[in-house]
């Protein structure tokens, strides 16, 4: 099993790098539907022994949220504005990818002293989580559209999912399912401010909203 | 003890009901002043008694406020303070229903300012707790701001009141850490807790900034010269007068608690008082503005109470109990004098300001004959202020050159030092300040009126006229009854100088003596004149204009061509500016000369330090240019940063 | 009243008056409902606190939920603050006729889930149930932000949510690292999200995992309350919300945040030894706070952005406050509550004037005094307040905070702050008097004093007056067990 | 109270005129002209007293209450000052400062009675009396001071008395920087040459005569008879320090101060027929140098 989580990790190195060298959006979506999807495998396996129905429950969850209703929603909005590809970001795609190989870097030099306990855990997956959260934070940043802002804002989320699901694991379903709950609400809301900002000002690039400043 | 709460309710209460009179514009300035006159008079009871017992009076209120208690206690200190502040206040009091009237808009709130000012500072002076000295600091900053923004609908008013809070809430600033260092070990804010511990010279640093600007030490004193002019007069005599001796009541009890002073604390107030006095009087003399110039000569006589008190501090320190005690009663006398004498400045000033409605000097003259109830007055307070036997002025300064005297005849060089400096500083305070005063009166009152505005002045109504002669009446008492005044303070100079009698100060008979024997003389030698003149020809003519035909009040010397020669003489610390336009050619035209003297402190040194700090604070404006992508960067920057800082 | 179900309906109240909002017809209606809403919640939590008082704290929900002196104190406040921004947005929307009913029913649902959400912050004991009511007010109250759907009020609505969500993720982080701080076999699974619990065995917790995530959830939540440089959405979202929203962000939305850190606190210390770990980041991010905001009120020209920067000034005072603890603790609790009491009244009063003025921009709001009495000098009056004169009781704690500082020997954040506080002084006074009493550029008649308004002016102040010179035993009672409470020494 | 002590008030009463003939006497001689005879000033005030008077109608009872004041003000100060050994009639400690601010006092109000005429000559001549006594006053207290310092005593009684011989010769330097800061002080105060030119009929260049042009009759005697008694206390004050007869006999010690008086007075002449005024603009320094000169033997004293 550890070998499945390990192609996981793997998975999610590459994605983040891919999603940094990607100009196209709706690439993009799909780059992160599908780590959503490969997020949502992982309560299964790390219960390797006994895959109860709340695992279940919860990796279906997660997927059906972060690999089908999060890339429908973006991408109706990505129709409404009628834009292709992120145009002229703050960084560069090439230096991006230098600049996530470098947070991988960060990641793990600053986590080397930390030992979380747990069974059977990869001891990458808290360097990655917060690689993985790193990455969305870059990618918040250096991008212009606002649906690249929410990606970026998506994948910082499937950071922090991975730590939970792995590491802290049976935390009480109720506060798990709270929480993709108001995820679900904030891409939603997301979602629906991005609908308005094009409607009021023809774009949806977050780099021209700056009329409030000082 | 109960008089003086009393007293405090009775002001409160007085200023609550002339607020709720509202709109009734007579019964409310009637009320509010009521309250104050009453209200004083009710606790002036208890500070007298203590002086005249020598018992201080004391109480404790449950005051649930961690590290406040509701310490109350007026010994021969407080007692002294609160007497000029609350008479002066009933005084001015009385005034002011005079001179609002006519007001531009009800004056229920001005009252209620005004008696919570009062209130502030008598609970200042009696307060024996640190955060309720603050609350009563505050309160007492709060309402005189809101007295000085009167006439808010002037720029120069607002403009006044900003610096005006601005410099004392920062003074507050010193204040608050100079109470939080002293109470430290002990963890109580109770005055008889506080201890200075080991860095008292930091202590006596901090509490000579905080009070220093409220008192008007130079450099600190810029509010002074605006805040002053702003405010109605009664106001102006009020601040002047007595608030800004809380900030010389704080230093004084600090002193108390900070233990036994080393000589360096001594040079230091010598030589803040010099600065203060001379520059004081030199920025005065450049003025035109009466009220203004007033304002300065505030902080000329701040100076020479820092000269008398630094006296004190050298006696204390070099065990001289002669020298401490002169220095002392000097400079506490100074106190009580000044709020005498700058009361009635302000008072008559106000009464010019009131009757033509200039405050410029070069616009009035000729309104002794005019205003005679006003200019006796003010000639009583201008020959006081001036150091002029035989006024009170005298006896506060003949104590502190008597002091310096003594220290440079008899002590070592340590202390002789700074007292030459007094007695030099104080010598040329007082040709400056006489220089000054003849100006202010000479020009406003004597020759002849130099505009429209003084053609048609009168003397104001007997509520305005009478606590000025009160206090001219005043002036003349103190200095004529001197050794008496003296020893009725002598418990609170005894609380500075340490226990004892008072040696020397019983030399002031001496003065009233030959004071008594020059008012005789006069009064023989004008009786000699009227003799010698009864049955002869006495006739009236125009002044000899050295034989020009025309003469007219405008070739009258001006306030600024009597001060040019002194001006000119120092322009290295006045910075005059001159506005000169000068006749030319065959057929010249009209020309003129203007000349400002604005505040050098505040120009060269708050302005600078001002921008500066505005320049730095403006740099950060990148930090919010508007983009959310930076925002976000700042965060993770931030989360980076502490994760790196913090975990290795 | 049992104390369980009290707390239980202190949960179910809001949200049911949430939805109950949605079915009224007009906004009379769906303001009186608002209004007999947080009536009804304000008697629960006052309640509550009484039980709380005298009886200790109280669990219920299967330990899910639990309310002791620090929850019921900042339920005290929060219900304060809502019922004073309740009637101040009922007078405000009166003076605005934009509001439809449908938007008033939205309003009002909002207003009420948001406040559900932060009841919910308030009552759980769950970290993770707190962070879920943080994450849901955040994002009801981001619709607030744009009732009125201009371009200006979008764009800080899409900053506020961009940034507030990167930060309540961090601060998710940082609560499950907590709870991996305290894995098997300290805690179960299940428990490791209880506060009791963790308070419980804090000292065996894992410090460094417990380290990692309190720089997590100081960012976090801190990005929530405002302290800089992660405030940045603050001036933003303040200035373009209706005023009493920006009331209630700025009066208790910060505050809610701040507790969320406060209950780690003692967590953390516990974990780490009491050595003060946490403390220094408070204090660094007090002070950091302070000095930020001086810079952006000194040049500031909108009225509400000035107001948005002196909350982050105070959130400052509070971090500094609680990072000093003790007296400061104690203080810095005190303080939220004349925080909330005085921002509250001064966004009233900004909201009011904007609508009289039609604007915001400090330099044509002119004569404010004359033009609207009641409104023009209860925003005066609250600035004084604010710039901490006395005798309202910001001076008070402010000066509490500052004897604490000295207490401690932190003569560094001692004098940043007076110099912070100075700044901010001399700046934001010229302002209020400028606005205060400058001639007005048009003439315009003065507008006649409603009662509501004088009554809306005149409490608060007259509260702040009392509370600055008078502080009640049983209140000085309430904010030493809530500050040792955020100690760790409670019972 | 005993006999002596009245000794300098009753000279002073009596001579203060006779000082000012002998000035002029001096002038005269050393022009080569025969001059005014040395009583004309008896003369003057007599002539004067018996006049009546005609007052500007811009004047108030400031004008008329300044002559008064002068004379009064120079009364007071000659019962501060004793005659060599003996006692002042009032003298006490400190009594030096109630000295100067006497003739504070005195000046306030001749300025104020110039000012009140209206007259724009008179105001030239009070701004320029109050710069140069502004700058007098601390040259006279600092000297004061020096000699305070060296007697150890702070009444001019006490200073009298130690100034000795003895005293010169140990701290004679000092002491005669104290008699120039003294002489300087004295020129000035007096509006003698080189400040001021008593004899000038020019009014834009006089200073103290030009604000009594208004005064006449007896007003005008008052002013010219306090005049004379300031040049006479101040000149005692001076001859008081710089010529230490002190033999114990009241008598010789009156022949010596007389004598001291009669030199001064020889001195003032010499100098008023030698020396032209100073420029306006260099008066100030001349001043400045006499508080310099103070200021020097305060240095050498407290060494």
């Amino acid at each position: 099993m550890n070998m499945l989580m390990e192609t996981v990790v793997v998975l999610l190195i590459l994605t983040n790098l891919m999603l940094l060298g990607t100009s196209r959006l709706f690439a993009c979506i799909r780059l992160v539907a599908f780590q959503g999807v490969v997020l949502g495998c992982l309560p299964v396996l790390v219960h390797s022994g006994h895959v109860g129905a709340r695992a279940v429950g919860l990796a279906v969850g997660t997927i059906l949220l972060k690999g089908v209703v999060f890339p429908r929603l973006l991408f109706r909005a990505l129709r409404e504005a009628n834009i292709r590809r992120e145009v002229d970001p703050f960084v560069g795609y090439s230096v991006s990818i230098f600049a996530g190989i470098l947070a991988l870097a960060v990641s793990i030099w600053t986590t080397r002293h930390l030992t979380i306990p747990g069974p059977g855990v990869s001891t990458l997956i808290f360097p990655v989580s917060l690689f993985t959260i790193l990455v969305g934070l870059f990618h918040i940043v250096s991008r212009r559209t606002a649906i690249s802002q929410v990606l970026g804002y998506l994948v910082l989320e499937n950071g922090i999912y991975t730590f939970a699901v792995v590491i802290v694991g049976e935390v009480p379903l109720m506060v798990e399912l709270g929480v993709l709950l108001d995820i679900y609400v904030a891409v939603f809301v997301m979602g629906i401010t991005i609908y308005h900002i094009n409607r009021e000002f023809d774009h949806i690039d977050a780099d021209q909203l700056d009329s409030l400043k000082g | 003890m109960s008089l003086f709460f009393v007293g405090i309710g009775v002001l409160l209460v007085g200023g609550l009901l002339s607020a709720a009179a509202g709109r009734n514009g007579p019964w409310s300035g009637r009320l509010g002043a009521l309250g104050a006159v009453v209200g004083c008079g009710l606790a002036l009871a208890p500070a007298v008694g203590v002086l005249g017992t020598g018992v201080a009076l004391e109480s404790r209120l449950p005051w649930p406020m961690p590290g406040g208690s509701f310490r109350v206690e007026i010994d021969a200190l407080s007692a002294f303070f609160l007497l000029p502040i609350l008479a002066l206040s009933a005084l001015a009091a009385v005034y002011g229903t005079g001179y609002l009237r006519p007001a531009p808009r009800p004056p229920g709130a001005h009252w209620l300012y005004y008696n919570a000012l009062v209130a502030g500072m008598a609970l200042t002076v009696a307060a024996r707790n640190g955060i309720l000295f603050l609350i009563a600091w505050e309160t007492m900053t709060l309402a005189s701001f809101f007295l000085v923004t009167y006439d808010h609908q002037k720029e120069s008013v607002r403009e006044a009141g900003w610096i005006y809070m601005v410099a004392t809430h920062l003074g507050t600033a010193f204040l608050l850490a100079l109470f939080l260092l002293l109470q430290k070990s002990s963890g109580s804010l109770d005055f008889d807790r506080l201890e200075p511990g080991t860095h008292a010279g930091l202590l006596f640093v901090l509490a000579v900034l905080g009070f220093g600007t409220k008192a008007g030490f130079l450099p600190l004193h810029v509010w002074l010269p605006e805040a002053h002019p702003a405010a109605p007069s009664h106001v102006s005599a009020l601040m002047s007068g007595v608030m800004i001796k809380t900030g010389i009541y704080g230093l004084v009890r600090i002193l108390t608690l900070l233990g036994p002073p080393p000589l360096w604390w001594g040079w230091l107030l010598v030589g803040i008082g010099a600065t203060s006095g001379i520059l004081g009087v030199l920025f005065a003399l450049a003025q035109h503005d009466l009220k203004r110039l007033l304002a300065y000569h505030s902080v000329e006589n701040i100076g020479i109470i820092a000269l008398g008190l630094g006296l004190g501090v050298l006696g204390v320190a070099s065990g001289s109990h002669t020298l401490a005690v002169l220095g002392f009663a000097g400079g506490l006398l100074h106190v009580a004098n000044h709020a005498a004498f700058k009361g009635l400045l302000f008072l008559g000033a106000g009464a010019v300001l009131h009757a033509t409605g200039a405050r410029e000097i070069d616009h009035l003259g000729g309104l002794q004959k005019k205003m005679p109830w006003t200019a006796g007055c003010f000639l009583v307070g201008a020959a006081a202020i001036s150091g002029l036997p035989p006024l009170n002025g005298f006896v506060s300064e003949f104590l502190i050159y008597l002091g310096a005297f003594r220290a440079v005849s008899g002590l070592g060089t340590g202390v002789a030092v700074p007292a030459i400096a007094v007695i030099g500083s104080l010598a040329l305070i007082g040709g400056l300040a006489a220089a000054c005063f003849s100006k202010a009166y000479g020009m406003v009152f004597l020759g002849e009126a130099r505009s429209g505005h003084a053609e048609h002045a009168h003397d104001p109504g007997g509520a305005m006229v009478a606590p000025m002669l009160v206090l001219a009446a005043a002036c003349a008492a103190i200095g004529l009854a001197g050794p008496w005044v003296v020893r009725a303070i002598g418990p609170a100079i005894a609380a500075l100088a340490g226990p004892g009698d008072l040696p020397e100060t019983g030399l002031l008979g001496r003065v009233s003596l030959g004071a008594g024997a020059f008012l005789a003389l006069a009064a023989l030698l004008a009786f000699l004149r009227s003799r010698l003149l009864a049955g002869r020809r006495v006739g009236a003519a125009a002044t000899w204009g050295c034989g020009y035909a025309a003469p007219s009040p405008r070739m009258q010397y001006t306030a600024s061509s009597y001060a040019q020669p002194l001006t000119d003489l120092l322009r290295l610390f006045l910075r005059t500016r001159k506005h000169l336009r000068q006749p030319g050619g065959y057929f010249p035209g009209p020309s003129s000369l203007e000349t400002e003297t604005p505040d050098v402190c505040r120009d060269r040194i708050f302005e600078p330090v001002f921008r500066g700090f505005g320049w730095v604070l403006a740099r950060l404006n990148w930090l919010q240019v508007g983009q959310v992508h930076l925002y976000v960067l700042y965060i993770a920057l931030t989360l980076l940063a502490l994760l790196i800082w913090r975990l290795h | 009243m049992n104390p369980e179900l009290l707390i239980v309906a202190l949960l179910v109240l809001p949200a049911a008056g949430a939805g109950l909002c949605l079915l009224l017809p007009s906004p009379r209606a769906v303001f009186a409902a608002i209004l007999a809403c947080v009536a009804g919640m304000a008697a629960l939590s006052a309640a509550a606190a009484a039980h709380v008082h005298t009886r200790g704290p109280v669990r219920t929900a299967w330990d899910w939920l639990f309310v002791d002196s620090l929850s019921t104190y900042n339920l005290l406040v929060m219900t304060l603050v809502f019922l004073m921004s309740s009637a101040a947005a009922r007078q405000y929307f009166r003076g605005e006729d934009r509001l439809s009913p449908h938007l008033a029913r939205r309003f009002g649902a909002l207003w009420l889930g948001s406040l559900s959400g932060m009841n919910l912050v308030l009552i759980s004991n769950s970290v993770g149930l707190m962070w879920v009511g943080m994450e849901a007010a955040t994002l009801l109250t981001a619709f607030l932000v744009c009732i009125h759907r201009t371009q200006a009020s979008l764009e800080a609505t899409w900053k506020y949510l961009l940034i507030c969500s990167v930060g309540i993720a961090f601060a998710f982080m940082g609560t499950l690292l907590t709870a991996a701080s305290a894995h098997a076999p300290l805690l179960t699974p299940a428990e490791s999200l209880l506060w009791t619990r963790l308070l419980e065995v804090a000292p065996r917790l894992d410090a460094d995992t417990l380290k990692v995530g309190f720089v997590f959830l100081i960012v976090g939540y801190g990005t929530k309350a405002g302290l800089a440089p992660m405030h940045s959405w603050l001036p933003d979202a303040h200035s373009q919300a209706p005023a009493p929203v920006s009331a209630v962000f700025s009066g208790f939305m910060l505050s809610a945040s701040l507790y969320c850190i406060m209950r780690f606190v003692p967590l953390v210390e516990a974990a780490t030894g009491n050595s003060g770990w946490c403390l220094r980041f408070l204090v660094l991010f007090g002070v950091v706070s302070i000095l930020v905001s001086a810079a952006f009120i000194v040049f500031q020209k909108d009225l509400k952005r000035l107001l948005a920067y002196s909350s982050v000034e105070h959130m400052g005072i509070i971090a500094l406050g609680v990072g000093l603890g003790g007296l400061g603790t104690f203080a810095a609790l005190f303080h939220t509550l004349n925080h909330s009491i005085c921002k509250t009244l001064a966004f009233f009063c900004a909201g009011r004037l904007g609508q009289i003025y039609g604007t915001h921009d400090m330099s044509r709001l002119a004569g404010t005094v004359k033009r609207a009495p009641v409104c023009g000098s209860g925003l005066f009056w609250s600035f004084l307040a604010l710039l901490g004169m006395a005798p309202f009781a910001i001076f008070m704690s402010e000066l509490q905070i500052l004897k604490a500082a000295a207490d401690a020997g932190a003569w560094w954040p001692f004098s940043l702050f007076l110099l912070g506080a100075g700044i901010i002084f001399v700046g934001a006074l010229r302002h209020a008097i400028s606005m205060a009493w400058r001639e007005p550029g048009e003439p315009g008649k003065p507008e006649e004093a409603v009662w509501e308004d004088v009554f809306l002016v005149v409490v608060p102040l007259v509260a702040l007056a009392v509370l600055g010179l008078w502080m009640p035993e049983l209140l000085k009672q309430m904010l030493w067990r809530a500050a040792n409470t955020v100690a760790g020494s409670a019972r | 109270m005993e006999a002596p002590r009245l000794a300098q008030p009753v000279l002073a009463i009596l001579f203060a005129p006779l000082l000012l003939g002998v000035v002029n006497r001096v002038k005269a001689w050393v022009g080569g002209r025969r001059g005014p005879p040395v009583l004309q000033a008896y003369w003057d005030l007599a002539k004067l007293l018996r006049k009546g008077a005609v007052y500007s109608r811009s004047t108030t009872w400031i004008f008329r209450a300044g002559p008064i004041v002068g004379v009064c003000a120079a009364l007071v100060a000659t019962a501060l000052l004793p005659v060599g050994d003996t006692p002042a009639l009032m003298g006490f400690p400190g009594d030096l400062i109630l000295l100067a601010y006497v003739f504070g006092l005195a000046r306030f109000f001749t300025v104020l009675a110039a000012l009140d005429t209206g007259s724009s000559f008179e105001g030239m001549g009070a701004s320029r009396e109050v710069q140069f006594s502004a700058l007098a006053e601390p040259a006279l207290l600092l000297a004061l001071a020096a000699v305070a310092r060296n007697t150890g005593s702070t009444s001019l009684t006490g200073m009298m008395q130690g100034i000795s011989v003895h005293a010169w010769t140990t701290a004679g330097p000092a002491l005669a920087l104290v008699s120039a800061a003294l002489l300087l002080v004295f020129l000035a105060e007096n509006a003698r040459i080189p400040v001021d030119d008593p004899a000038t009929h020019l009014e834009l260049t006089m200073i103290h005569e030009v604000m009594v042009l208004d005064h006449g009759g007896p007003d005008f005697a008052f002013v010219l008879y306090g005049a004379a008694l300031k040049l006479w206390v101040l000149g005692a004050l001076l001859v008081g320090i710089a010529v230490p007869v002190r033999s114990g006999d009241p008598w010789i010690d009156a022949a010596g101060f007389a004598a001291g008086m009669l030199a001064l007075a020889v001195v003032v002449g010499a100098v008023e027929s030698s020396m032209a005024r100073l420029k306006l603009l260099r008066v100030p320094q001349l001043l400045a140098g006499a508080a310099a000169l103070s200021a020097l033997a305060l240095i050498l004293v407290l060494r």
